[in-house]
């Protein structure tokens, strides 16, 4: 792995974590709209997986805890902030918020509510690029919850029948809303969901970027091969509540004192910093540039009127 | 006074107290209390056993009420938000729906959540699904529009034999108050109520729009005009009878809700007004409803494609000056 | 003569010769050509890579017709029977019907199969379920009741921009046979047809209703009534102008279809008319129907509870009455 | 295993062949009514199964080719007949037929046409039973297309986490309509799915009769001793097309021929009277009883009329 890369992933997770915190800080100021759902924690996995990917010619559907995932892909600040503001100029005119959103340029597609329900899409998307000869691989997430829906098992069955390019990345950030692993599901892992497909599944240590990032080149390979899909196991914990309205009083604290020792962009800096690959100073610097950019976006998004109303009325059908 | 949410909540837990065949099953309803809170302190009451929570699975969790149900049980099916029942749509509608016309054998469950829009919430929290249900056969289709009929209508759902499906609307849970009676508390499916006496036009109504409608009663007023409010309660089953009593008398009608308009159920409402009222019909029957959409994230959109009062409004002036 | 059935193949065999985008994908469409052998020989001419066999899993096979139509093809997507929608219900209104709005990206997808009962089969593969996808928004909706409408109707579909809901009515497969325009033949969506005009009345129906309502204009001749028959074809987008238009003419109508009355679309028809009509109207709008319950299996069950000719025309006798 | 239990198993797996046989007929003749779906082949499964159950405190939600099962359950020739056959008195009153009745005397609960369906039903029942303090086993199928259904994954995962007594028989029979297992996933053996699940699963013979009843009696056992359920994927062959209009000239005539020396009926015949349990004498006898039953019962369904339109009325709420 190149320091170039290695720098890159550092910096991809501190814009995701810096976003967040924007965001935690606008839904104080009761200046955010919808759910705040945090990826605190979960940076590694967004990051990690989605730098996996050829840009040019994958495409990523996120979920709703991937905003280092759009980062990876070339979403900007400002595009993200005025589509969770919701403001006018925002890619989907305000008739949908928060991650929802898609810009094919970037061959980004946004999810919907719908736990679990945008995985059989990804199959079609891959399954199209197969019939033209394309060699397109999806990259999409689930987590330790919207696993158990009944669309993730049709799709995953699905692409491992028909042999799709996708590559389905389990979140188990140990929570559901309030509900723990042990009420969502009784296996040790979720990968060995994979068995009883045929394919590929491993689960891995989601705190550790690099980790993360060798395991999904690994799974594009496959999957760029015409070996079938994956699936990841990522284990990292949810370190806020479902969404900024969630005091998570239901988390033991020390599960997340454990856990915050494995922070994944602290304990990335501090081994890039003993690396020699990055300076402490320069992590800090890019952590401020990186807040100021949070903070001008934020600025000028606020300043955007909401879309007119007659936005409403548009583009039901096509 | 008592809120909507707790007057539902309420009617659940004194039910709950009576007949050890009741219990819940969804999700986060147990130490959570619900993404809502209507179940709060549930668990600590009546235990694990009868608060399920249940992996993110609404066909699972749908298919555990009706065979629960089928086993002697009255299960209280709760959907986080309504708009989810989109995956335990093939449940209802395919077994639960069929099951005593085919079987002779009761499904006596009730399926409840949050519905509707009007609060910021997205295209995937705001969905007003209940004329899909009406439309199933087999299933019964409950919208109260405030807290005592809340608590009223939840205590006859959880008592009937059928399968019930009960919205309840996210945007009432709070924003209503008003005075329910306390213990048990039963109104019957199937009776509409006139929520407002008036003699020029009615405005036929359930769920969210009642309030609107009875604000666009208040507006007219100013134009002299008497506005009779009847909010059915359940769509199935209809009380034909109240509704078209109260068209016979004003001459005039205005059917509305807060779901979309095309294929909704003020259709099947206005349509029966139009067959059995026609004579005494002094205008055509007019529909107030969200546009064919689905609903709006941003506030500006919401609130244009949203019905409102103003928009029953200017149906009422319009149908009046017919 | 060309069958019902020949001609919806037709269409699709046309549409997938001239345009490599166009793909299918059902269960059993290959080897065996379809349970209702609409494929038959499809296999054969196109490949596996275009007539793709699904393993039973209709939301995967949705959300696959979904991604591939958001990736540049043209998916027809079949429903071995369209009761299985259900099953992929969700993936249908929530995600296929609200990505126009949301995202402006276009999805050209047909999801397509038989519906409708009188032969025999039972509650499950019997179903009219047309009204809930009207009811969802952003879905085009089409109902095809001759064999030159299912082809021209197809074709439309195929080349449309949107989630198209096409319902094919299983009875009229084999049984309705007409004179089919040869090579491309379009039918546009969202224009209604009078199939047979009439001065009297006026009946607004669609599907295998539509020859129902022409044995009963038949019927009524003997009672010297002359009876318009309009076939709406398409319930999304809905011409209502030539609706309006015949019944400003008649001065009365019936509403007739197969699917169950409450929350039908005949709801929406006839309160169309209700409000736009309704200076022109000289007697109730009357609907007819399926009585509100499941399918049954048993003929003499089955007969009774589904609308026929005869009903119609009873319906057709008291609006005239009036 | 007694004597008594052998023969019983043979009685049932003859009653299950000859009813089929029997609507095989009626269908040639232009009588039957709806799908004629034959378990030819499958006797064993359906039989075995369900003798592994306490029909006095257990419950049964059989398939589309499990006449066996019901006949186990106490299902009476005439009642199945009078179903198939949507006659006057029949348990549905005609607003259903072919297998899909329930009869709750019986313990018996029925199907309905879309496929998995029933198995979150079936978890539901036995929740209650649970909740009750009660004992009570389900013992439900899926078939080897069925199974890809999400509605199965979900319960599969639902009942796992609540430990609930539920035996699922994966009636494996090589094809699903006329789609081969090649087609349907991607896995060499269907049981593999209870890995992901952390349940109990395995693939056995469905055509021996007496390894399918002992397998499902340690299933239950398990399931009575609160373990969960398990999966059992039981491999036969569908001995006819999928439903009897279908030619099955898709399926290769060899495969045919290598399952059918392995017919359960009439390998477990000559097992009982190669060890002397029965002699062939009396299977012969037992085969000519059972169709003369069947014949005597076609008989008098056939005389029954339809139901009457009235009954297409009633009870669509209770
Ligand atoms: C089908 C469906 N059911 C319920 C919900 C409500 N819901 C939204 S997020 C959530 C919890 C998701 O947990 P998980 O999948 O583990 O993802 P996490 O939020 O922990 O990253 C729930 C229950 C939903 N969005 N979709
Ligand atoms: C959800 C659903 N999709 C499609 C069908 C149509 N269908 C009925 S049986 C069948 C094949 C079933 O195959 P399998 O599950 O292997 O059972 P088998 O008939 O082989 O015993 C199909 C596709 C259905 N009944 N339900
Ligand atoms: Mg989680
Ligand atoms: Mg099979």
């Amino acid at each position: 792995m190149t320091n170039n890369t290695r720098v890159e992933l550092l910096k991809y997770m501190i814009m995701a974590r810096e976003f967040d915190a924007s965001m935690l800080r606008l839904y104080r100021q009761g200046k955010a709209f919808g759910g705040v759902y945090s990826q605190l924690g979960n940076e590694a996995v967004s990051v990690g997986s989605a730098m996996a990917l050829d840009p040019t010619q994958d495409v990523l559907f996120p979920m709703h805890r991937n905003v280092g995932a759009h980062f990876v892909f070339g979403a900007t600040i400002d595009q993200m902030m005025q589509n969770q503001l919701a403001r006018e100029g925002s890619q989907m005119r305000g008739t949908d918020g928060t991650g929802h959103y898609a810009d094919p340029r970037l061959r980004i597609y946004g999810n919907v509510s719908h736990l679990g329900a945008m995985i059989p899409v990804a199959n079609g998307f891959v399954l199209a690029g197969k019939l033209r000869g394309e060699n397109t691989v999806a990259l999409t997430y689930i987590g330790d919850g919207g696993a158990q829906v009944g669309e993730v098992h049709e799709a995953l069955n699905f692409a491992a029948v028909h042999k799709l390019p996708l590559v389905l990345i389990i979140e188990n950030n140990q929570y559901a809303y309030s509900t723990p692993n042990s009420q969502e599901f009784a296996v040790d892992q979720l990968s060995k969901r994979a068995i009883g497909y045929g394919i590929h599944g491993e689960t891995i240590d989601g705190t550790d970027v690099e980790l993360v990032l060798k395991t999904c080149q690994a799974a594009v390979a496959r999957a760029r091969r015409g070996e079938g899909p994956s699936i990841i196991e990522t284990q990292t914990m949810r370190m806020r509540g479902h969404a900024e309205h969630d005091d998570f009083s239901y988390v033991p604290k020390e599960l997340l004192d454990e856990w915050a020792l494995r922070d994944p962009v602290n304990t990335y800096s501090a081994k890039l910093i003993a690396d020699g690959v990055i300076s402490s100073e320069e992590v800090k610097q890019l952590r401020d540039t990186t807040l100021d950019q949070m903070i001008a976006s934020i600025d000028r998004t606020l300043e955007l009127p909401w879309p007119d109303a007659s936005e409403g009325f548009k583009q039901v059908f096509l | 006074m008592t809120t909507y949410l707790d007057a539902i909540a309420d009617a659940i837990r004194i039910e709950m107290r009576k007949d050890q065949s009741v219990f819940m099953i969804g999700e986060d309803i147990g130490v959570y209390g619900g993404a809502f809170k209507l179940t709060k302190g549930f668990l600590a009451e009546f235990g694990p056993q009868r608060i399920i929570d249940a992996p993110i699975s609404e066909a699972a969790i749908m298919g555990a009420g009706i065979g629960a149900a089928l086993n002697g049980m009255r299960p209280i099916v709760e959907m986080q938000f309504m708009d989810f029942i989109t995956n335990g749509f093939n449940q209802l509608v395919t077994v639960a729906a069929t099951t005593a016309y085919r079987w002779g054998i009761p499904v006596p469950m009730v399926v409840r959540g949050p519905s509707g829009g009007g609060v910021g919430a997205n295209p995937f929290h705001s969905r007003n699904s209940e004329a899909w249900f009406a439309h199933a056969t087999g299933l019964k289709v409950v919208c109260p529009a405030t807290a005592a009929d809340a608590k009223g209508l939840m205590t006859a759902s959880i008592r009937d034999q059928n399968p019930v499906v009960f919205f309840e609307h996210k945007g009432l849970y709070r924003k209503i108050k008003d005075e329910v009676p306390e213990g048990e508390y039963v109104v019957p499916l199937g009776q509409a109520k006139v929520v407002r006496e008036g003699t020029d036009v009615s405005v036929i109504t359930y769920g969210s729009a009642v309030h609107m409608a009875l604000e666009a009663a208040t507006m007219l007023e100013a134009d002299g005009a008497s506005v009779e409010v009847v909010d059915i309660r359940t769509l199935v089953p209809l009380d034909e009878e109240t509704i078209l009593q109260s068209v016979r008398k004003t001459g005039r009608a205005v059917v509305a809700h807060e779901a979309v308009l095309t294929a909704g159920f003020a259709g099947e409402i206005a349509s029966r007004i139009a067959d059995s009222a026609f004579t005494f019909l002094d205008a055509p029957v007019k529909r107030v409803a969200a546009y064919d959409s689905p609903t709006p994230f941003a506030p500006t959109l919401e609130k244009a494609v949203l019905p409102n009062a103003e928009k029953i409004a200017e149906a009422l002036r319009s149908v009046l000056a017919f």
